[in-house]
């Protein structure tokens, strides 16, 4: 089957900060993202889980967009922009897709 | 005296505190007893809901009161002032810098609605009866906290993020606000008719409910003093207990310079002496994202609201009733 | 005809009602107020069985009627018959084209279970009662319809995915058929005594949970309104409104034919006037991958379910008063 | 004689396990009707609180029964001992190995609180009442089967985990026991005052959260049986079967060794019948990962919970009431 | 510790579609995957969130699959057979396995 | 933008030995990791789905982490210590991190 090289750019992000993210990926051109709840983690903010956690204000959220590599750089301006000043960890990772079309 | 001791004796072996006590043991023996999320934001908006509906009926019922205004301002006073007054003893007992001073203090401005809640029940069990628009005084007291506390960030060189219109929207439009007002709303335009057509559900099982609401609090502030041994300074803690007094004490001066009843000034102690444990911390976590949340929520959650819970409600209808005379 | 404004106003300032309007304006307003999905979904749950169960005690209690098997029919008729009616109109008023227009047309044949419910809720508060097996009709009346659109698409030369078993097992096996047509036979089965067990949990609670359950329903219409702004057309946001008068006026013919009291008439004029929004959506995803679900989902769930809460209600219940004479 | 079969007929048609009837053909017929994961939790949060707590307030209101101390050691040794039955009877007449053998065992020792839970609502329709105590006696019943088992395995050269102290901590302090427990003190701390209180939340609905609840457990049963078709033996499906009356048989003689009223012998039969699906799986999962989970939940879950609901119950009542003389 | 080469496949697709496809892996002998719940996302067809969702139909699920590469083919083949008409992603990244006698 | 080179290691195990998991982590120094929930899945020990599980005890979780490439084998070990006698499924990838000295 026909698969292409892209980008696959996962983005761990505090929970009330995920609006402002997906605001910035937009923006930026980026309109295919997908948001994975996450239960709970480890960091060098202690550890957290969501059913544990004080407050419940600061669950995290990860963000996965799959981009074709030239547009790469351009996600990293807007995530990093986002994720700044704030916790958070942003990984990438070489893919194949199908339907290039779609990216 | 003795009246005060019944009292704090009789909220402590109340179901409510009791389930409280069971969650922050469980979480402290580290069982793994939990309440999952979604049933936990399904029972606050439950409480939500059904504190807002009664207080707009009790509205609709009594006719408007002349004080309504004067006390909404009062109550957006208290929240705006309050986190200069714990700013300063923060800095002044403790070793914050003055980000995790500022976050903290906006806490102590905001409110906690379910000591607000807690607090209507220990006043119906001691017969007494509240302004019904003291939700309303509840809902804009959540936010002005928050813009004091910006201010004194800025005005002392603490770097925050700008304070946008996202934010802004974000703190005033949150659900808990929107629903408090909205159910308020409801309530006072339905009024006693529309309560008894939903009562069975809002008011009949309202002590139960907040009993595993409590259980999930517990929990929660349980996990909260676990995690955090350690991080809290003594001078931390102290504050923790002392400032909800002193906000208490601002809350009465307020209510007898507007003429509240006895319930309504317990009432409006409580909001005062109480901390955000919702709406400010996810507002912090955009606003000032270097503040640490550990300290604010644990202060917040594992020492004010316990406090409150155990010993505060039943200390400020004690002081209300024997200076307003209810 | 003051008798009509009467009921359409005691229905818009109901707490049922004023709950919904809540959810929407938080939601165009962009309030972060949510109801999480598993709490909405143990509300449906809850609304189901509870109604299923009643109808079935009601049967129980009335005995059966000789009419149950010809309203059977007659529903089957109306689900199966009313997407004609609607891809005819659609493709006369809007532009849109033929699979979009037999999405849209499944979905009016089919039924709305949450309009049903509302609509027995003001039947109560209009003293009006309404044979019990209404419920089983509301189950018969859900798919059907689904057959008659890939039946139009098909011979309208349009491509939908092969009508395979899997397909048919998922629609006529889905959750809230299976609920409701099982608590109908529950109820059926230990009647009025089984009732008197449950009712502090299944009635008494009834209404304050649809509130809940309508201010789910209304943040959920109102953000669909929100992101579709500017999708749909004039012609397919008059098709919303006008398509559920349409559909009561065939099913108060139905009514007539068969004899129903006006409490069931008005309940199979709301059956043919709601839209589904959730068995055939996700039946439409499947089947018709093809056709645009903002813009069924818009329709049926952000125009035509506000527009029968609030207006159609009380209308259908005011021409059924007066046609049957209840 | 016909005493039981009424009584069994009467249990059959109740709604509770007409609800449970419903759950397991839809599941068998593979509807998509399904319980979100958090409201299943949060309804057996409720059973749990509102059984330990009626507990709880019935000690207080009857004082503390001599024969207290006495049931909870009898649990203690009915938990303990029933394991060594089970892996004998399951070593004769199954072909399972040593370790799945002791598995299984393990969760024949431990009890069902929900199977508990459908008994006290049989009862209490029968007009029967048991000790309070009963809900201490199934706390303190649902972990040393464990213990027994894992010494068989041990001692029949079958491999597990070492028994670690976190295994240890998470058994003993695992959710439902805590929150029985602990609603149990709670309720024998506030008594009938606090009982009044939450009443209108823990007793009247509770009839009808058992049904939804029940639903839920048929559907999560029906499930565990249609994936499990051909992989259950005849000789461990008869266990399945036969086990329940053992146990129920060994209850009841530790029942009139302590002079207990027919209620209470009741409740230690069924405790004693009952099998765990919930602490004991887990708990196996760590510790015995080798052990075919899908052997002991399909028999736990899907044969002997059905059995017990269905028969067991009404049979162990009559047992009870004609032995003890109720 | 001994590592193996392996692939590992995510496909991202509608919920109402999730049975269909779990079916046509087993079908094409892919009996390894793991479903993971989506929260939102956004794409072609515009932003959702599954709390926000119209009808809560059209959530989403993201199913990964790992297998040896020489079953990449087989496996694309039938996840393509079953998402070719409908919306969603389908991604390839190249992975390492301890244990690889369970692919 | 400037990245580095790290492991993502992603592991499925099952929730009951989450705790054990973790702790295993931070014993061997990995104090980074995030834990998303799993919907339902298949494997060698046949199918399962959140919903329709008997007893819910088995469910799934999934715990990423993302390390330096000469962690990795510490890593690894660590993992393998508490999956070894359980199911579950371990895989790495190659990625690239931002702000490496996160890691
Ligand atoms: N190395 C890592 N691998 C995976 N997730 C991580 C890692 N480091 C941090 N995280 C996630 O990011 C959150 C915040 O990290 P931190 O800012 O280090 O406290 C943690 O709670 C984890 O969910
Ligand atoms: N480039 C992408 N990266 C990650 N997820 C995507 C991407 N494009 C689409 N999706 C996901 O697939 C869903 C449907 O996509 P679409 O068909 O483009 O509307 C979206 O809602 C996202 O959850
Ligand atoms: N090849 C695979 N790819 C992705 N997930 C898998 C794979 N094999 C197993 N799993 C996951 O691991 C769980 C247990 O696998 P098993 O031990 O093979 O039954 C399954 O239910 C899946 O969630
Ligand atoms: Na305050
Ligand atoms: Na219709
Ligand atoms: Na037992």
């Amino acid at each position: 089957m026909q698969t292409h090289d892209a980008k696959r750019v996962e983005i761990i992000i505090e929970a009330p900060m995920e609006r402002r993210l997906s605001g910035a990926l937009m923006r930026a051109g980026v309109t295919g993202f997908t948001i994975l709840p996450v239960l709970g983690g480890s960091g060098r903010s202690g550890q957290w889980s969501r059913e544990g956690q004080v407050g419940r204000a600061g669950g995290m959220v990860c963000v996965t967009c799959i981009v074709r590599p030239e547009r790469l750089d351009t996600l990293l301006d807007a995530a990093f922009s986002v994720v700044e000043r704030h916790i958070g960890v942003v990984s990438i990772t070489d893919c194949q897709v199908l339907r290039a079309e779609r990216f | 005296m003795s009246g005060i001791l019944d009292l704090a004796l009789a909220n402590l072996i109340s179901p409510i505190i009791l389930s409280f006590a069971l969650g922050m043991a469980a979480a402290v023996a580290r069982s793994d007893l939990s309440v999952p999320e979604a049933v936990a934001k399904g029972m606050s908006i439950y409480l939500l809901f059904s504190i807002g509906f009664k207080g707009g009926a009790s509205v609709a019922d009594h006719g408007l009161d002349a004080r309504l205004v004067g006390t909404l301002i009062a109550g957006l006073a208290l929240s705006a002032g309050l986190p200069f007054v714990a700013f300063a003893l923060l800095r002044t007992i403790t070793r914050l810098g003055v980000t995790d001073a500022a976050a903290v203090a906006a806490h102590y401005g905001s409110i906690s609605i379910v000591t607000f809640v807690a607090a209507t029940s220990v006043l119906q069990g001691a017969g007494l009866t509240a302004e019904g628009y003291m939700v309303a005084v509840a809902a804009v007291m959540e936010a002005p906290a928050i813009l004091s506390a910006l201010w004194l960030i800025q005005r002392k060189g603490g770097g925050s993020e700008e304070m946008d219109g996202a934010l802004w929207r974000e703190i005033l439009l949150n659900g808990s606000i929107v629903l408090l007002v909205g159910a308020f709303l409801i309530g006072a335009l339905t009024g006693q008719e529309g309560l008894e057509r939903i009562a069975p559900f809002i008011v009949a099982p309202f002590q139960g409910v907040l009993c595993l609401f409590l259980l999930d609090m517990g929990l929660v502030a349980g996990r909260g003093l676990r995690d955090s041994r350690g991080h809290l300074g003594g001078g931390t803690l102290a504050f923790g207990l002392m400032m909800p007094p002193i906000g208490a004490a601002f809350g009465l001066i307020a209510a007898l310079l507007l003429g509240l009843s006895a319930g309504g000034a317990t009432l409006l102690m409580v909001l005062a002496a109480s901390a955000s444990y919702i709406a400010v911390p996810a507002a912090m976590r955009v606003a000032l994202p270097e503040a640490n949340p550990s300290i604010y929520l644990t202060l917040s959650l594992g020492v004010t609201f316990p406090f409150n819970l155990t010993l505060g409600i039943p200390l400020y209808v004690a002081v209300a009733s024997a200076v307003v005379g209810g």
